[in-house]
């Protein structure tokens, strides 16, 4: 009963203004007898509040923790700095506790806020439009492969084996349910095989997918990419890291027609793999295609610039089964916290941010390279996190980081077994020298 | 002020909020470490802000929108319940949100717990055998759903089942679902009390059949009486059961989607769970499934072996992933937490969020048309057809002129097979002060309607904004905020 | 510069309207030179926010924290459980950054959660009013002492010897400056000798100042005191536990004339010593005399009812030299944190601490009292706290506690040699019975 | 909503929001472990309500109320400038907030060190040689400050030393805190500009003068070009002389009150040192002294011993303590944050609180009477007498009219020697955008005022609530919520 404000005398006047003698009543004339459950739900008895917060801390206390815990492990989940206003807003009720905003009129705060988040996300991207939000990194990629294959009509695409593996495992879950073949282009070390690439673009290929920077760290060389899809009359689809993009060019500046990112360095909480977000942007062009809610500025009856979510024959609830995609609910506090992260730093603080991880990346790089076995497993250029072969398995020089309180880097033995002994290591701007020199200690000693 | 000009409108060249420590590390040119036409040259042009205008910035919007904290909330379909403050204290615990999705397991052995646990206690909610955590919302448990369905199909070699039948008082998200998947969508009409018309039901279902997705009770709020036949008549004709869970705030221990037949279900923690609605998200769309469809669950599957719980990913039969890590953890953390407190007593919450959906459709009845005269279930659907008919007042008006009450109004003009609808979901974490409140609005409104329609015509009148040019937005996009040259 | 948002170019736009042409020079015209700091302050250099929360993190991470420990220390801080939302409203901005609510018609959010603080303060002490809140419990007892003066004109009060050694000493520190002479009254164990109390209440003492329940958590018999006072004529002054009110009779109801109390177990957190909350309340013949802010109803122009500072000619504002205090600033954001806690947690629930509380003390007496060398130091009746005569000096004992990760009771040694090794020990409703086993077991293993 | 009902109102017998777990220990009889006559027969009749309406309520409170976080609040010698979110935080960290303040000293090493360094740069700003933290706001940081004046000249024997000189342009605090600590008050008469009479003040001092109590910056925003000469005057005397830190946000790095001469200062670290001021509070006061006044320091003083910091309580000559604990020390921590963000910055800090409330003067005082003609500190204080003489607006009338602007008024009516005051101090986080508004605003209502002057003494117009009647709630007090009979 713990959230239920009804007293008993309350329950009772209730029913009898229903002109039912118990709530069994309302349930018997609804729920079939055939299917009504005949014994009490089989859970743990109820908890107080006291009680729920004491049980969840001692559950998670063991938990090994970013707190205590040195990170360099990234992968698609960073441990950027987290200004402290971006919660504040986070707990606003008006925000937290609100829905998707149907009714404009007292939903302005919230409709406001996506579209500066629309509107950041363009800047950021180089794109004409951006949607309210999508799921994640990974499912946005792939509705970007869905509005591939919608636009071009093409059965076929592209997709970096350097890019995120788990991202290339959605791609092709949600390729298999509508027929369309993912066909992974192959990697020289860990960047993409141009030529290989070039032999597999035909023009049955609806489009290339390519994560900049890559799984590995390691830049792409998306201005030639973009060059061999377009002649093919292929789409270029980009997954970036947002924060790079304060120092890589904008993908709509090397002809990218859809960009999609995870938002979650944007001030979100690591959280153990979610909730995250998925960012999306495209060319004008594309407008009609883009799945997710929009929302656009227009003027009320009193002639005040409101907002108020538009291009809605798009969606689900208007065109059912033709609509763009079935997306309904997204992360809509999660583009909040990155909307309110991209204020605090602003133009320059982003800037600041990529351009201290790319720094401390290099130095980190260069100075585990000079330990012995250690050897970057790739030339190319990159920008805060870097793959190098290490002289053992990586998992076990990951436990050994362990007990110096440090989280390595992701072992890519399973996902890439070609490299051997290898680890991608991300560096933040949280990372001190100290901390850096302390891994490089630590991994000097691991026997 | 009613017009809080943009971010960008606010930003002066030169101002900070957040700065970052120099650089400690030994310089790296980034013309260097970069190839040249890879820099970016024109920097995004972010808002370039101090703290203080951030802060009052966004203190500002929140105070120009409407939330369950603020006021009532019935928005039929969308169970907008009270979202517990425990919940959030819980999801922001060190060991939780400070984790990061790819450490080793054995240094987050407390979060498999969690979610094996969560897990055990929702296949007991539903009667399903498994559940997977991916799905990010209700609409992508769906596409989990149907795409275990299509991999079961697939698997036994009947890939001529291509048809995905849908009534057509569902919710958008499942036909839209079923093409996404794939899948050919055959509509079904529904009964009029927007039950499945099991005559019109038998005519589709056949060796093109895939799976039948329905939503229970409907989306007029009301429960199927013939569940158990449906479900059989599809698995005769060899399909599967899709259960869309959205409502299963009606049924907690009262009735499981699984002994209804069901072969997958997807919940919405965002709705039945109390895990808040963040302003359109984020939601978590967990899948349960029956022991046939467990092979082809998304992996990674949280395993328990002796006392140590793993990340299984060897299942070969798999659909692969649907998210980029495990899905929203930190929903499924709140529903956790939600559910410690309930146990056993959810059913209560069926019980009263059915008792106050019943107590505002037994009042508002003598003034609106119902639809359907039966008990309903945690929700009840209304029209405003006759006022529409007699006085031009429509369902719009109603809901607009509702927004000067301070309460947020129902869902409207959906479901579609119902003229002029206002559908109604009170929750069971409203008392009967404030139904009785929401039911005097509703009242004075219909008089207003009567007696002076033209101010319900023209409403609101207290919010910030009037209505909006929703045609104006559509015609000229102004998607982003662009620097005037 | 990190909260200053003007730039150089606003800089020197302003300096131009003003008419000079740097700040220097509106310093200049102010400030004589013989008076100017010719150096830059010697302060470390400015730290970003992500330096200044690591940095404190790691200055306090050695601090032993009751997250981590056990606590059994009370001694006026205690551990209750604070609710999930009272944080919730501690953080929204409307309340954290306003001040005293000097215009009423933009501030009736605060006006009117001090007007519900006062109500349920005045349903806790049975007294007729509050005010809007003191700087502690133990400048509310100081200020209580002031206002015994001021009402009878008498130089004298007494003080139980039996009340916090720390609020004997701030009243102390309070009367010494108008010339007041504080007699302390002498124990029995560890309750007020009521034979020597009568013998020292005379005609010149303005009033006697009681804690109930007492430093060592036990009960005073306040209702004979009150006879003997007040048959002099004097003023009875009690400090309470704001929790013990849910069990015990509400002072009103046993003549007091005048309550003060702690207001930190009312959903505060501990936070090594403050900011806690002074409670006052009093008759209604006393409020011309109560110090402090207090709110009141009203009506608007418009006919609504609204809230509004009043009877303000008590304060220093108007009154100056003779206000009845100098108190402007209060603690009233404390203030809402009890308002929100006592609603929370309601009648019922309040109730349902204070006898957790006293049902989980009376354990841990029970069984502490079984082991050898421990024996209750006091007959007399005791709430959530009492005090025991411990085999060796308490703070032996304690660190031996505290390598069992917990914080123990607290040492009487200091304040009352008399009672020769001592400890009071408090348990709230948060402690367990395996808690309370784990200390039992602790005690009991002390070599 | 334009009325909220008391949360008394709201209450329904058996609700309940937090509950608490069943003991777990043998259960004790009440009636056993208290006196009969002790126990509790009518409970307390505190609100009963559910969670949702109590987070409701709080939340719709919180909607009726200005912030910082909202708008411009130039409240004049109050300082409300921006309170940085990272202070928050850091206050809410666990080796903070979840300490006890009787901890072994060895088990909270951080907290102490985290004071002993405040001191130490607080020394450093204020050019004063140790500091204390008990106090918890400015006025409790003046009554420390003129005890331990007083205990000064009674340790050196000079009891008739019982005056304390207090300008009539000082704040109430100052000649209310002389009064509580048993000193007889004597005002001087300030010059019109604010500052001290030098012949005034050459007339009181005598072997009777215990102590000066002087603000500066005066409450007129203006530094007194005297203050050398002043503190000489009352030192000759063998008076010692105490500065009221208030205004502190004027000078930082530029002046120190201990170079100045004075013996004592309080600050007030909700005003200079950015801690919330909550709705009136927690604040702290700390208290700064010269070598002289250091025995007399409340216990217990916080000491550094080799590498340890120890609570030093072996003080004989002390004036004892003036807090339960160590002051609000949650609040020290916020300043203690807000200083590592400036370090020797802190200059800045004045340098631009000074720059704004000159701005603001330079463009309102072609409107508003500007009292004296000088450039002024980190406040500017104007007047509307004319208006008032002219066209019947008071300076209230004006204040309420900036309501219906959005922004929290300035001062008004203080300092007293100003007829018609309005104090205005926009603090150093304003920009120049936010200054020009309000210059607007202030000269909208100056046009107003001349040409609708009904319509500013009817302000406000769009507040939740109109003026109120201050003289009903003082004739009829009601101060607490009854249940009616
Ligand atoms: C019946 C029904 N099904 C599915 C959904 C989709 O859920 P989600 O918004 O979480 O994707 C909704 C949500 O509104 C719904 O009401
Ligand atoms: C000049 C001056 N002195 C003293 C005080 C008293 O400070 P506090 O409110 O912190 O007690 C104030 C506060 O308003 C003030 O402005």
């Amino acid at each position: 009963m713990r959230y239920i404000p009804i007293t008993q005398a309350d329950k009772e006047a209730m029913l009898r203004d229903i002109g039912v003698s118990s709530t069994e009543e309302l349930f018997a004339a609804n729920i079939p007898a055939n299917v009504r459950l005949q014994r009490p739900l089989d859970l743990p008895a109820p908890l107080t509040e006291m009680e729920i917060l004491a049980h969840m801390s001692e559950l998670t206390a063991g938990n090994i923790n970013l707190a205590e815990y040195t990170s360099f492990l990234g992968a698609g989940a960073y441990d950027h700095y987290i200004p402290a206003a971006v919660d504040t807003f986070l707990k606003r009720g008006e925000f937290l506790t609100a829905y998707t905003p149907y009714q404009p009129e007292i939903s302005q705060g919230v409709l406001q806020v996506i579209y500066e988040y629309q509107s950041m996300v363009c800047e950021l991207t180089g794109m004409d439009l951006s949607n309210a939000s999508m799921y994640d990194g990974a499912s946005a990629l792939a509705e970007a492969a869905g509005m591939v294959v919608s636009q071009t009509g093409r059965k076929k695409i592209i997709v970096a084996r350097s890019a995120h593996p788990n991202y290339r495992r959605v791609v092709k879950t949600y390729m298999h349910g509508i027929g369309v073949e993912v066909i992974e282009a192959p990697l020289d070390h860990c960047e993409l095989d141009l030529n290989k690439l070039e032999a597999l673009i035909t023009e049955e290929i609806g489009g290339v997918l390519v994560q900049m920077p890559n799984f590995f760290g390691h830049l792409e060389q998306v201005r030639q990419i973009e060059k061999l899809i377009h002649a093919k009359g292929g789409l270029f689809v980009i997954a970036a890291d947002p924060v790079s993009l304060a120092l890589l060019e904008a993908p709509g500046n090397y002809g990218a027609d859809i960009v999609v990112a995870e938002g979650q360095g944007l001030g979100v909480a690591p959280s153990y793999g979610g909730p995250y977000l998925g960012i999306m942007a495209t060319r004008e062009k594309f407008s009609r295609k883009i799945p997710g809610r929009i929302v656009g500025a227009t003027l009320d009856n009193r002639g005040q610039r409101a907002f108020v979510l538009t291009l809605q024959a798009r969606e689900q609830h208007i065109r059912r089964e033709k609509a763009t995609s079935n997306i309904c609910s997204n992360q809509a506090l999660i583009a909040l916290a990155a909307t309110v992260y991209l204020t605090l730093v602003g133009k320059e603080g982003l800037r600041e941010v990529a351009n201290l991880s790319l720094q401390k990346a290099h130095y980190a790089a260069s100075e585990i390279s000079k330990l012995p076995g250690y050897q970057m497993a790739c030339k190319s250029p990159f920008f805060k996190e870097f793959t190098i072969r290490t002289p053992k398995p990586a998992n076990e020089i990951n436990k050994a980081l362990l007990a110096n309180k440090i989280l390595g880097g992701f072992d890519t033995a399973v996902e890439y077994p070609e490299l051997g002994h290898a680890m991608t290591i991300a560096v933040t701007e949280k990372r001190t020298k100290a901390e850096i020199d302390r891994l490089v200690a630590a991994l000097g000693e691991v026997k | 002020m009613s017009v809080v000009p943009v971010i960008f409108e606010k930003s002066t060249p030169g101002k900070r909020a957040i700065t970052f420590p120099k650089s400690d590390v030994p310089a790296v040119d980034l013309a260097e470490a970069l190839p040249a036409d890879l820099i970016r040259q024109t920097p995004a042009a972010l808002p370039e802000v101090s703290e203080i205008e951030a802060v009052r910035h966004f203190t500002q919007l929140s105070r120009r929108n409407h939330g369950v904290d603020v006021d009532f909330y019935p928005l039929g379909s969308c169970t907008m319940k009270y979202n517990p403050k425990v919940n959030e204290e819980a999801a922001r615990l060190p060991g939780i949100a400070l984790t990061h999705p790819l450490q080793p397991v054995e240094t987050i052995q407390g979060n498999l717990k969690l979610m094996h646990t969560m897990e055990e206690w929702l296949c007991e909610v539903t009667g399903m055998d498994r559940m997977t955590f991916q799905p990010a919302a209700g609409a992508h448990g769906e596409l989990t759903g149907v795409l275990l369905i299509k991999a079961y199909h697939e698997a036994r070699g009947e890939t001529q089942r291509t048809k995905v039948i849908v009534p057509d008082s569902a919710h958008g998200t499942n036909p839209a679902t079923a093409a996404m998947a794939g899948f050919e969508v055959v509509s079904v009409k529904s009964l009029p009390d927007g039950s499945v018309d099991l005559d019109a039901l038998k005519d589709v279902v056949g060796p093109d059949t895939a799976a039948l997705m329905m939503t229970n009770p409907s989306t007029l709020g009301l429960f199927d009486p013939h569940v158990q036949e449906i479900t059989e008549i599809v698995h005769q004709a060899g399909g599967l059961c899709y259960y869309d869970g959205a409502n299963m705030n009606a049924i907690m221990g009262y009735a499981r989607p699984g002994d209804m037949g069901f072969d997958v279900v997807h919940l919405n923690l965002h709705k039945t769970f109390s895990t808040p609605h963040g302003g359109g998200g984020p939601g978590s769309g967990p899948v349960g499934v029956k022991d046939l469809l467990v092979p082809f669950l998304p992996v990674p599957v949280v395993e328990k072996q002796e006392n140590e719980y793993v990340l299984d990913w060897n299942r070969p039969q798999s659909i692969g992933k649907i998210h980029s890590f495990w899905g929203n953890f930190g929903v499924v953390v709140r529903a956790y937490a939600y559910s410690l407190a309930y146990g056993p007593e959810l059913k209560e919450v069926s019980e009263y969020a059915v008792l106050n959906a019943n107590y505002i459709m037994a009042h508002l009845r003598k003034y609106y048309d119902l639809p359907v005269d039966r008990f309903c279930m945690h929700e009840c659907v209304l029209s405003a057809k006759t006022l529409k008919h007699e006085v031009g007042v429509k369902t719009l008006d109603i809901a607009k002129r509702l927004l000067d009450e301070g309460v947020h109004p129902p869902t409207i003009y959906f479901p579609l097979i119902v003229e002029e609808a206002l559908m109604i979901e009170p929750t069971e974490t409203e008392d009967k002060a404030t139904l009785d409140r929401f039911i005097e609005s509703m009242v004075k409104i219909y008089k207003e309607a009567r007696d002076e329609p033209d101010k319900v015509k023209s409403a609101p009148h207290l919010t910030v904004v009037g209505r909006l040019d929703e045609a104006l937005a559509a015609r000229k996009p102004n998607l982003r905020y662009k620097a005037e040259a």
